[in-house]
């Protein structure tokens, strides 16, 4: 196989950053929006309790769900993006 | 802050390719982001309740209705930026 | 016309990358400010309403006229920056 | 969005360094970003009295309890985000 | 975090060049990101009514206020930051 | 002394833009957080007064603590980071 032009390269370079850049975010954004919502602010302890624990693992569920109906809604090609 | 554009019809094709290409870059890079923060207020303002991990119908709808709104408000604030933005082109010309 | 160095092409994509940097940031920021300003959160619908569009257009207005006024007395030159 | 690293191994040695070197920059850029904004929520929800410059021992308990307690929401949401990008992905490809 | 700029000196000239040009296009987009935060508290601080387009005197005389006040705290913070971040520096030399 | 190589530059170029981005960043998060906790957000005239003065000095010595705080906990080597 030919090896990429340095444009080639260039440009997959800049695809993997957005890529990454875009999860990272995305990521981000999941856990300070989950973190405010399940959260006791009062802070008595170091850990996490049950009810947080599970809070924390349905608001992923559905953050990445209505990732989902924005992406469908928005007309882009895939489910995580 | 327009110099930079006004300048590109000199550059050679080589040169100005590159530079569309990394303008593209940041355009996609800006509307993931975007994407990222609309679908965060959608959630943020839609759901507030975890006793089941799937969304029930009254978020959905909200869901939508959050994002029409957004689009809505999003297209409005695009048109009187660029009026806005002219304007002041025009008179800084002047 | 003597084609750009390698170096002014650098500087001239700096500025095209700031600029366009600077104006999505400004345009973001004034999208959400003006969102949560108007908008009725309760969201009962998909569309804006009378009020919520003449608000929408008055507060880009305003908007704008604080960009000028933070412009002006931080002695930059131009309106829109 | 995985075209850029599938397409990966297909690359020359050097220009695969080149690659994951800028990937690697772009992971601490981003642990510095979020080790500052873990720092912000401590500060933010544990200090609110300017009456002394030193901490008291009650905000440093606060800091030390927000910070396991982010780590482990991070670390949760990290293994639910991990499961549910992957199902996407098999879920594409069927 | 320092060695980066410690080895500056050891740069030839050209390499120094594009490495303090670089750092100088940082500084001018993180001053343009200063500018348009501190744009949003001035707006956010000081606007809330929308029954005229135009800023009323006393939302005016708020915006000048918000800014003055702004740039104290910041040049205030600046001095702080700047005294703590070389007895950390100090330190960690001992 | 040897020059350095391309990639060595490449290299300590990005460190040099990681440690002002983080520098950025810390002093930005750290100058909204005091203003937030700090002023009196009636804004009665364009000047701190005493009171505010003193608490933006304590907020920043608060604030530089818990980046200690945190920066031991995750283990990283030196104060400032």
């Amino acid at each position: 196989m030919a090896s990429p032009s340095q444009a080639e390269l260039a440009k997959s370079l800049a695809m993997a950053q957005q890529e990454l850049d875009y999860r990272v975010d995305l990521f981000n954004r999941m856990t300070s929006s989950c973190f405010e919502k399940c959260m006791d602010r009062r802070y008595k302890d170091g850990e996490l309790n049950v009810g947080e624990h599970s809070c924390v693992d349905r608001c992923c569920a559905k953050y990445w769900q209505v990732t989902g109906i924005v992406g469908q809604m928005l007309g882009a090609q895939g489910q995580g993006m | 802050m327009n110099s930079a554009m006004e300048g590109m019809e000199d550059l050679p094709e080589a040169q100005r390719n590159a530079l569309l290409q990394k303008i593209e870059e940041l355009q996609v890079r800006d509307s993931l982001r975007t994407y990222n923060s609309v679908v965060e207020r959608c959630f943020v303002d839609c759901v507030s309740s975890f006793r089941s991990k799937n969304l029930d119908s009254t978020e959905e709808r909200c869901v939508t209705y959050v994002l029409r709104k957004v689009f809505e408000a999003c297209a409005r604030v695009g048109m009187r930026f660029g009026e806005m933005s002219s304007q002041s082109e025009q008179q800084m010309q002047q």
